[in-house]
């Protein structure tokens, strides 16, 4: 591969990437705070439409951008009504949401899949941009790129900067003992598993506001389980699910690469590559987790609801 | 204890107080369902993805949307028909329900037809794509490889690079017919391109046909060609500042400043011709209808304003050639990628062997799988 | 008024109806208030839907040759739910079992049907037993979450049956489409009665005998026991000597075997051929299933029954008003949110009480262990 | 003994039965004008049925340790979580520093000024010690770390309680996770301080640092409230101290009033001896475990032995190797340096054809979660350990097993009798006597026994003793244990164990190494 090509892989890396990111953190989010969200997929793709639908309707990308957002807090809030209020188990409630997200997006979305918006443009960062090799792989994409910079590092100092993430990771690994502390483990849970769904939200506006500027059915493409996959390799980590989120985008970005520069190996097992990724991802940081004796993995009470006292 | 018991119980209740409902929701619910009236021709359309606003459903549905408009016709349609099992009851409910024509427009509904029409010898069913008949099955299709062909035309005298992209969705003989007239077509104006292929294993997911897109832009197309149905590709040029050549439809809008032309189908004149044929009586079985360019089944769209002049009047004169029903694109010699020789010159290929067209002709980058 | 939540101490009894009845009811209106925003009628779709499913004797079998896969991935899923095992993987071992028949039949075509029919049934059970058994290895050996593993397999499975259909396993005589040849007439399961039962075929005979089984094994053998003991954790399973390895193995192993079998009569009976097109999420309706029948085998009949049957009725319903397709996987979300979130009314018990003093919100809610602590203090 | 059993149980004695209980001083005992910190009128609290709390009334004073001694069950927790805002009560008032006051959650509590440290320690282990001093009560929406770090150090130094702030609670001990907690309150300057059970996992030694800090806050003016069932510890450090049984207060005194434990027990039960079991003299059989040089996994050099007729209690605090020793004799864990043979057969045999029946049973500590599957019903709880006696092949005997559970259920007097009754449906007590009734129906000749009795109330404490020295008669019994009381009662010889090792191995006749017993389990030889 020439040097250009592998700076159009990276560079294709890190736009492929940019959904799963917003996903991942989401899911870290809710993670943290004790939620166990397998809902994902469904929260993308109605999010995804939602941001469509908005930036269509109004023609402003930002208020597509925040509508994905809020459809994403919006069906996350229904996760969290069974979950938390109705004590349904994570993991079913997280399937069903999928079902029902990916559903009603296809449902509602129908008289507009296939229809075009502006959504959002690329813009090459001035002087930035310029940088040979690192100028064109990260500073010539569109602003949810750019966005997808700063969420990791928000996220990070959401969870171990402020009193509110202490309350949240408190929440996720010992709902008593946050509430020994005044603080409502509840709501703080409510809080992640929201704003968890935020971000989520994001990710599907991604990608339909900026990725392909356009609505169908299937857009969430199953990015939204290999998001879930991801929390896990990153440790519930902001930092290691943007190694996750571009070792992902990488692959997909090089199997369709090697497929443009004429490979005789079949698509169908090309197309495997990233699914078995996850797997061995997986599988590797399992091994790490025993390494590490356990510290700082799963947050402890991850996907124990929080029963009623009485 | 016996909950499941209880479970069950609701259910059944739920069941019943719902079939209740059912013994008067009919006849609320008919105004929204017109009954067929004397002497109106029932018609279904099964489609395999769902209808949407572009892609080949759509297409397909827009010749839906034409034959109503005839008068005296009442037409419905299942979408997202997976074509396994499903097809068979959803075609035989179309069979019971009174309809006298079904269109099944997937390849893959070919069994499925053919199992139920045996079983209902009234009804007529036309498989779009397929090779099977019998006396209430015919097949139809449209030759769109002419466009492809001419879009190919396009693309090879456009290119700078000489290497042009081509996002395809499934290695089908469809597909794969497709890939080879439009190679064909760059060829027939410039020898040295070549068209690069990258499967996406989707019909309709713009992200990754976009990324496709890029991948194949990557490489040094400048030409991003599609057999797919969502306009990703057709972005991915337009970002690039490259040519595209779309499908099914103009798909001018999603990129206008890439836009060379693109491949569309216009499936209204077949599915007129056939209704008229039934209502007629004139209609039989066992027939392959395969229109092309001449009766106007598939077409290009217009040029986009990028193209030459030069270049519009060398296609066009090969249109009109297609027009007036002289259709070269399969006769020999034709090479595989392998340099071997597959149709013999000046042999026509038969449609039974581009029905069945699985190699690449010379001049095609990438796998058949 | 205080809101007061407490655990049942007793079963709810035929509330239980109640329950189920109010979830369902609340599900519908939801279905119906979107069928209504479409412009369609709401309730009146509904009752087409009703009336496509269960209104005709070919409505009602047609339901039934649909249940068949459903009702069998359902069993193999509720199989490692009944031990916390949350197998997901059921849409892949379905392929898998598809894969395992074909190959049986493409390899040997010349068998009679006693021979290559058991023999189908046998590697399809094998194939979805050994991708059923990859996540338990997974999470036995190195602790990774048979959740993720399991659904990446489903992923990986359905592109190993497309690779050896587009490829190897191509029909020559398919004009290059992809499926495999026609199997030979003994490896096609037969319909039973075509002119009286429909489409229904002998695949069903399988359900009778799968559920049997797993209700014979659950309630009245040892390994059975072992098997919903070892569902308390993996401590209690230890403390009583239970060979947890061995029976997340068991459970995973027979769950692929089942989703196989499903995958293989479903192959053999409906396609007579291996198609792309057969992976059309049963896997994932199964899971549904599952769990609204609260992994019991009769409740799982009958709920497999009942999905298949809105998926049918939802056909009519689609050709009638023209609704889109993605109203089936809608209802079935809306039924299990509502009735995941209605079976919180069989564990707990909600009054309201007046609060000694003003109005307040209920107290907030505090860890299990402190709840049951402080329900005994 | 017969004459112990009619008065013994608490629900067969009436109120009457406490003679010198001075309930008339409640609210104002002995402090003249101060005025009180906390104070309880009638408050009442119920769980369904039960009555929890019935009009207790209560004054905690600023600068008094204030003990509240009662049995499990007596309802203590419930009413320190009305006072750390967690449950509200359903009639009576609470008021701080003379205002009435209505908590709605915890919140409000701690901004009251109530700090509570729980028997089960509420800290987050995967955060620091900073961030969970520091948890809800961070002063701003910004952390800074070393900021934390220094203001928790600062605060540790301040009142003599020496930790690392930025360590991971999951690394501490349980003294140092104690100080974590203390911290807490210190820093929300909580002028309430209620401990439950602080000392139960704490060495003797700790145990003394303890209630030295707590002398020294009580001197700094703060109100500290000390739940205890220990009365040795309630004697020693308690101003006053409150006795609560059923749900009601049934004494409040001076310390200074009390002359022996004898004489608080017998308020606080109301009757004369505490738990002063019957023990018959049985001989001892046949060596039923023999433990040689035991090493690894924690442990070191560990040798035991045990013969028929005899019960070894095991004694030193929580996480002394006892749970080690524990998986090795029960065949959890492998041994990995040295020889353990368990009735006359080495581990590895003994483990590799175990019946189910004769042979070993463990009864271990956590009832809930490891000896019974809270889902199950009693009779598959049953089956856990006993299916291999109820299986023909793969068949399972239903029927039979439900005879047995049955008949276990009524010969334990486990309530409720139901035997389709769940697992989490039985209280402690009762889950305990059926699983020592299970563990008894397999005709063990070797019982492990962990913390049988803790958090039972009397009567089921009384009855958890008499099967175990009854089993006596067939069985060696491994008691471990963290009561000392409960060891020197039941058992023929003690061993204390500290950091996995043997500190020393006597018989409770030996009265010169009894005495050494506390300073044995803190590690000290002399």
């Amino acid at each position: 591969m020439s040097p250009e090509l592998i700076i159009a892989l990276f560079a294709a890396a890190v736009q492929a990437g940019t959904p799963i990111l917003f996903a991942t953190l989401g899911e870290i989010v809710s993670e943290k705070a004790g939620v166990m969200n397998l809902g994902v997929e469904g929260v993308i793709a109605l999010s995804a439409f939602a941001a469509f639908v908005v930036c269509h309707l109004t023609g402003s990308a930002w208020l597509g951008l925040l509508a994905g957002g809020l459809a994403g807090t919006l069906l996350c809030g229904l996760h969290s009504l069974v979950c938390q209020v109705f004590l349904g188990n994570q993991v079913v409630s997280g399937l069903a949401l999928t079902l029902f997200g990916v559903g009603l997006a296809t449902f509602l979305g129908t008289p507009y899949v296939g229809q075009a918006t502006e959504g959002f443009g690329k813009i090459a960062v001035p002087l930035l941009s310029d940088i040979p090799v690192l100028g064109p792989i990260l500073f010539r994409h569109d602003t949810l790129v750019y966005l997808g910079y700063i969420a990791p590092v928000a996220v990070w100092f959401l969870l171990n900067r402020t009193s509110l993430g202490l309350g949240l990771r408190a929440a996720g690994e010992m709902p008593a003992a946050a509430a020994a502390a005044g603080l409502n483990p509840q709501r703080l849970r409510a809080f992640g598993v929201l704003a968890g769904g935020f971000l989520c939200g994001l990710g599907g506006a991604y990608l339909s506001l900026a990725h392909t500027h356009l609505w169908t059915t299937g857009l969430s493409g199953g990015r939204g389980w290999v998001a879930v996959a991801l929390v896990i390799f990153a440790f519930w980590r902001p930092g290691r699910a943007v190694i996750g989120a571009l070792l992902f985008g990488g692959v997909m970005a090089f199997q369709l690469r090697l497929q443009a520069s004429g490979t005789n190996i079949p698509s169908s097992l090309l197309l495997m590559l990233p699914y078995a990724l996850t797997v061995i991802v997986l599988v590797f940081s399992a091994a790490r987790a025993r390494e590490r004796s356990g510290a700082s993995a799963a947050p402890a009470a991850l996907g124990v609801n929080i029963e009623p006292e009485g | 204890m016996k909950n499941w018991l209880r479970i069950a119980g609701a259910l059944a209740l739920t069941l019943g107080l719902a079939l209740a409902g059912c013994e008067k929701a009919p006849e609320k619910a008919a105004p929204a369902v017109d009954g067929p009236k004397a002497g109106e021709l029932k018609v279904g359309f099964v489609y395999t993805s769902p209808v949407g606003e572009a892609g080949y459903s759509w297409a397909h549905d827009q010749g839906r949307k034409a034959i109503e408009k005839m008068g005296g016709v009442k037409t419905s349609y299942v979408e997202a028909v997976k074509e396994g099992a499903d097809a068979e009851r959803v075609i035989e409910n179309m069979a019971r329900g009174g309809f006298d024509l079904v269109f099944t427009t997937s390849f893959g509904f070919m069994d499925p037809t053919m199992k139920v029409a045996k079983d209902f010898p009234k009804v007529k069913f036309m498989h779009c794509s397929g090779f099977k008949s019998s006396e209430n099955v015919s097949n139809y299709f449209g030759r769109i490889y002419q466009a492809r062909y001419l879009t190919g035309m396009t693309a090879g005298l456009m290119t700078k690079s000489n290497t042009i992209g081509y996002v395809a969705a499934f290695p089908i003989p469809e597909v794969i017919r497709g890939i080879n007239a439009f190679t064909l077509g760059v060829r027939s104006v410039n020898p040295k391109a070549q068209v690069r292929v990258v499967w996406t294993k989707t019909w309709f997911d713009p992200a990754l046909e976009k990324d496709a897109a890029i991948s194949l832009l990557d490489v040094g197309s400048d030409v991003i060609a599609q057999h797919q149905d969502s306009p990703g590709p057709q972005e991915a040029a337009q970002e690039r500042g490259k040519y595209s050549i779309g499908y099914n439809s103009d798909m001018a809008a999603f990129a206008p400043k890439a836009h060379l032309t693109a491949a569309v189908w216009n499936w209204a004149p077949i599915y007129e011709a056939i209704v008229k044929e039934v209502r007629e009586g004139t209609w039989t079985g066992n027939r392959a209808i395969w229109w092309g360019m001449d009766k106007g089944v598939v077409d290009i769209a217009p040029f986009g304003p990028m193209v030459p002049k030069a270049v519009q009047d060398k296609v066009n004169a090969q249109k009109e050639l297609f027009k007036k029903g002289e259709d070269k694109v399969f006769v020999g010699p034709i090479k595989d990628q392998a340099g071997q020789v597959k149709i013999a010159a000046g042999v026509k290929a038969e449609d039974k062997e581009l029905l069945g067209m699985t190699w690449f002709v010379e001049g095609v980058v990438g796998s058949v799988q | 008024m205080n809101l007061v939540i407490r655990k049942r101490e007793e079963s709810l009894g035929w509330g239980v109806l109640v329950v189920y009845l109010g979830a369902l009811a609340l599900a519908f209106c939801v279905c119906a208030l979107l069928l209504k925003m479409s412009g369609k009628p709401g309730f009146g779709g509904l009752a087409i839907l009703f009336r496509g499913a269960f209104g005709q004797t070919y409505a009602l079998l047609d339901g039934l040759v649909k249940a068949i896969p459903i009702f069998l991935c359902a069993l193999g899923v509720a199989l490692s739910f009944r031990m916390q095992v949350w197998n997901i993987g059921a849409e892949g071992q379905f392929a898998l079992g598809a894969v395992g028949a074909t190959w049986a039949a493409l390899t040997f075509p010349g068998l009679p049907g006693v021979a290559l029919m058991p023999l189908m049934l046998l590697c399809a059970m094998l194939a979805g037993a050994a991708w059923g058994a990859i996540p338990a290895a997974l999470r036995l050996r190195l602790g990774v979450s048979e959740v993720i593993s399991s659904l990446m397999l489903n992923y990986i499975g359905i592109l190993l049956l497309e690779y050896l259909v587009f490829g190897v396993w191509k029909d020559p005589a398919s004009f290059g489409f992809p499926m495999t040849a026609e199997f030979a007439s003994g490896g096609q399961i037969a319909r039973i009665l075509p002119g009286v039962l429909g489409k229904l075929h002998w695949g069903l005979l399988a359900c009778p005998v799968a559920g049997v089984a797993y209700w014979v094994l659950l309630s009245r053998t040892r390994l059975g026991f072992e098997i919903a003991a070892a569902g308390e954790g993996e401590r209690v399973a230890r403390y009583a000597q239970l060979p947890y390895g061995f029976l997340v193995f068991f459970v995973m192993g027979l769950g692929g075997a089942l989703s196989g079998l499903a995958g293989s009569i479903e192959t053999s009976a409906t396609l007579g051929r291996l198609q792309p097109t057969i992976m059309v999420g049963y896997g994932y309706t199964a899971i549904v299933v599952a769990w609204l029948a609260r992994l019991r085998p009769w409740a799982i009949a009958f709920t497999a029954y009942l999905l298949a049957a809105f998926r049918v009725g939802g056909e009519v319903m689609q050709l009638e008003l023209q609704v889109p397709a993605a109203f089936g996987p809608i209802m079935e979300g809306a039924i299990l949110l509502c009735v995941l979130a209605g079976q919180f009314f069989l564990t707990y018990s909600v009054s309201l009480r007046p609060s000694p003093k003003a109005a307040r919100p209920a107290p907030p809610a505090n860890d299990a262990n402190d709840a049951a602590k402080g329900a005994r203090s | 003994m017969d004459e112990r059993k009619h008065t013994g149980s608490p629900l067969g004695t009436p109120h009457g039965a406490r003679p010198d209980a001075r309930t008339d001083i409640g609210t104002d005992l002995g402090i003249g004008d101060v005025l009180p910190q906390v104070r309880l009128t009638g408050v009442t609290k119920r769980f369904g049925n039960v009555l929890a709390n019935d009009g207790i009334s209560l004054s905690i004073m600023p600068g008094r340790i204030k003990a509240l001694l009662g049995e499990n069950g007596a309802g203590k927790s419930t009413l320190m979580a009305m006072l750390a805002g967690r449950f509200k009560p359903d009639e009576g008032r609470i008021e701080v520093a003379g205002k009435a006051v209505d908590f709605a959650s915890p919140r409000e509590a701690i901004a009251a000024g109530i700090g509570m440290v729980y028997q089960h320690f509420m800290l987050v282990e995967n955060m620091t010690v900073a961030e969970n001093v520091l948890l809800g009560q961070e002063g701003g929406f910004f952390l800074n770390p070393a900021e934390m770090r220094r203001v928790v150090g600062g605060l540790a130094e301040r009142y003599g309680l020496p930790i690392d702030p930025g360590a991971r609670v999951g690394d501490l001990s349980m003294g140092e996770r104690q100080r974590v907690e203390i911290l807490k309150l210190l820093h929300r300057e909580s002028q309430v301080l209620i401990f439950d059970e602080p000392t139960a996992v704490l060495t003797p030694l700790e145990a003394e640092a303890l209630f030295a800090a707590l002398r020294a806050m009580s001197a700094q003016g703060k109100a500290i409230v000390f739940i205890s069932h220990k009365l040795e510890e309630v004697l020693s450090v308690a101003d006053e101290i409150a006795i609560l049984r059923r749900g009601r207060i049934e004494g409040e005194f001076l310390a200074s009033e009390v002359h022996s434990p004898a004489e608080l027990a017998r308020r606080m039960v109301g009757r004369d001896v505490v738990l002063e079991i019957d023990r018959d003299e049985v001989s001892a059989g046949r060596m039923v475990l023999d433990v040689k040089h035991l090493s690894g996994e924690g442990l070191e050099d560990v040798s035991l032995d045990l013969k028929r007729g005899e019960i070894l209690a095991i004694v030193g605090v929580a996480g002394n190797g006892q749970q080690q020793l524990v998986e090795v004799v029960c065949g959890i864990a492998e041994p990995q340096a040295g020889e353990v043979s368990i009735l006359g057969k080495s581990w590895a045999d003994f483990f590799h054809s175990r019946g189910w029946k004769g042979e070993l049973a463990w009864i271990p500590e956590d009832r809930a979660g490891l000896a019974t599957g809270r889902g199950l019903s009693l009779t598959d709880n049953l089956l856990l350990t006993t299916r291999e006696g109820f299986a023909h092949g793969q068949w399972l005997e239903r029927g039979r097993a439900s005879e047995t559970t049955r008949g276990i259920v009524r010969d334990n007097d486990v309530r409720p009798g139901r035997i389709e009754a769940q697992a989490w449906q039985l209280s402690g007590g009762n889950l305990q006597k059926f699983v020592l009734g299970r563990e008894l129906y397999r005709e063990p000749r070797l019982i492990v026994a962990e913390q049988p009795t803790q958090g039972l109330d009397v009567s089921a404490t009384e009855a958890v003793w008499q099967r175990l020295l009854e089993s006596r008669r067939t069985a060696g019994v491994l008691l471990v244990t963290g009561d000392l009381s409960e060891a020197l009662q039941l058992a023929d010889r003690v061993a204390v164990m500290f950091r996995g090792r043997v500190m020393g191995l006597f018989p409770v006749t030996d009265t010169a190494q009894v005495e050494r017993i506390g300073s044995l389990m803190a590690g000290l030889r002399d």
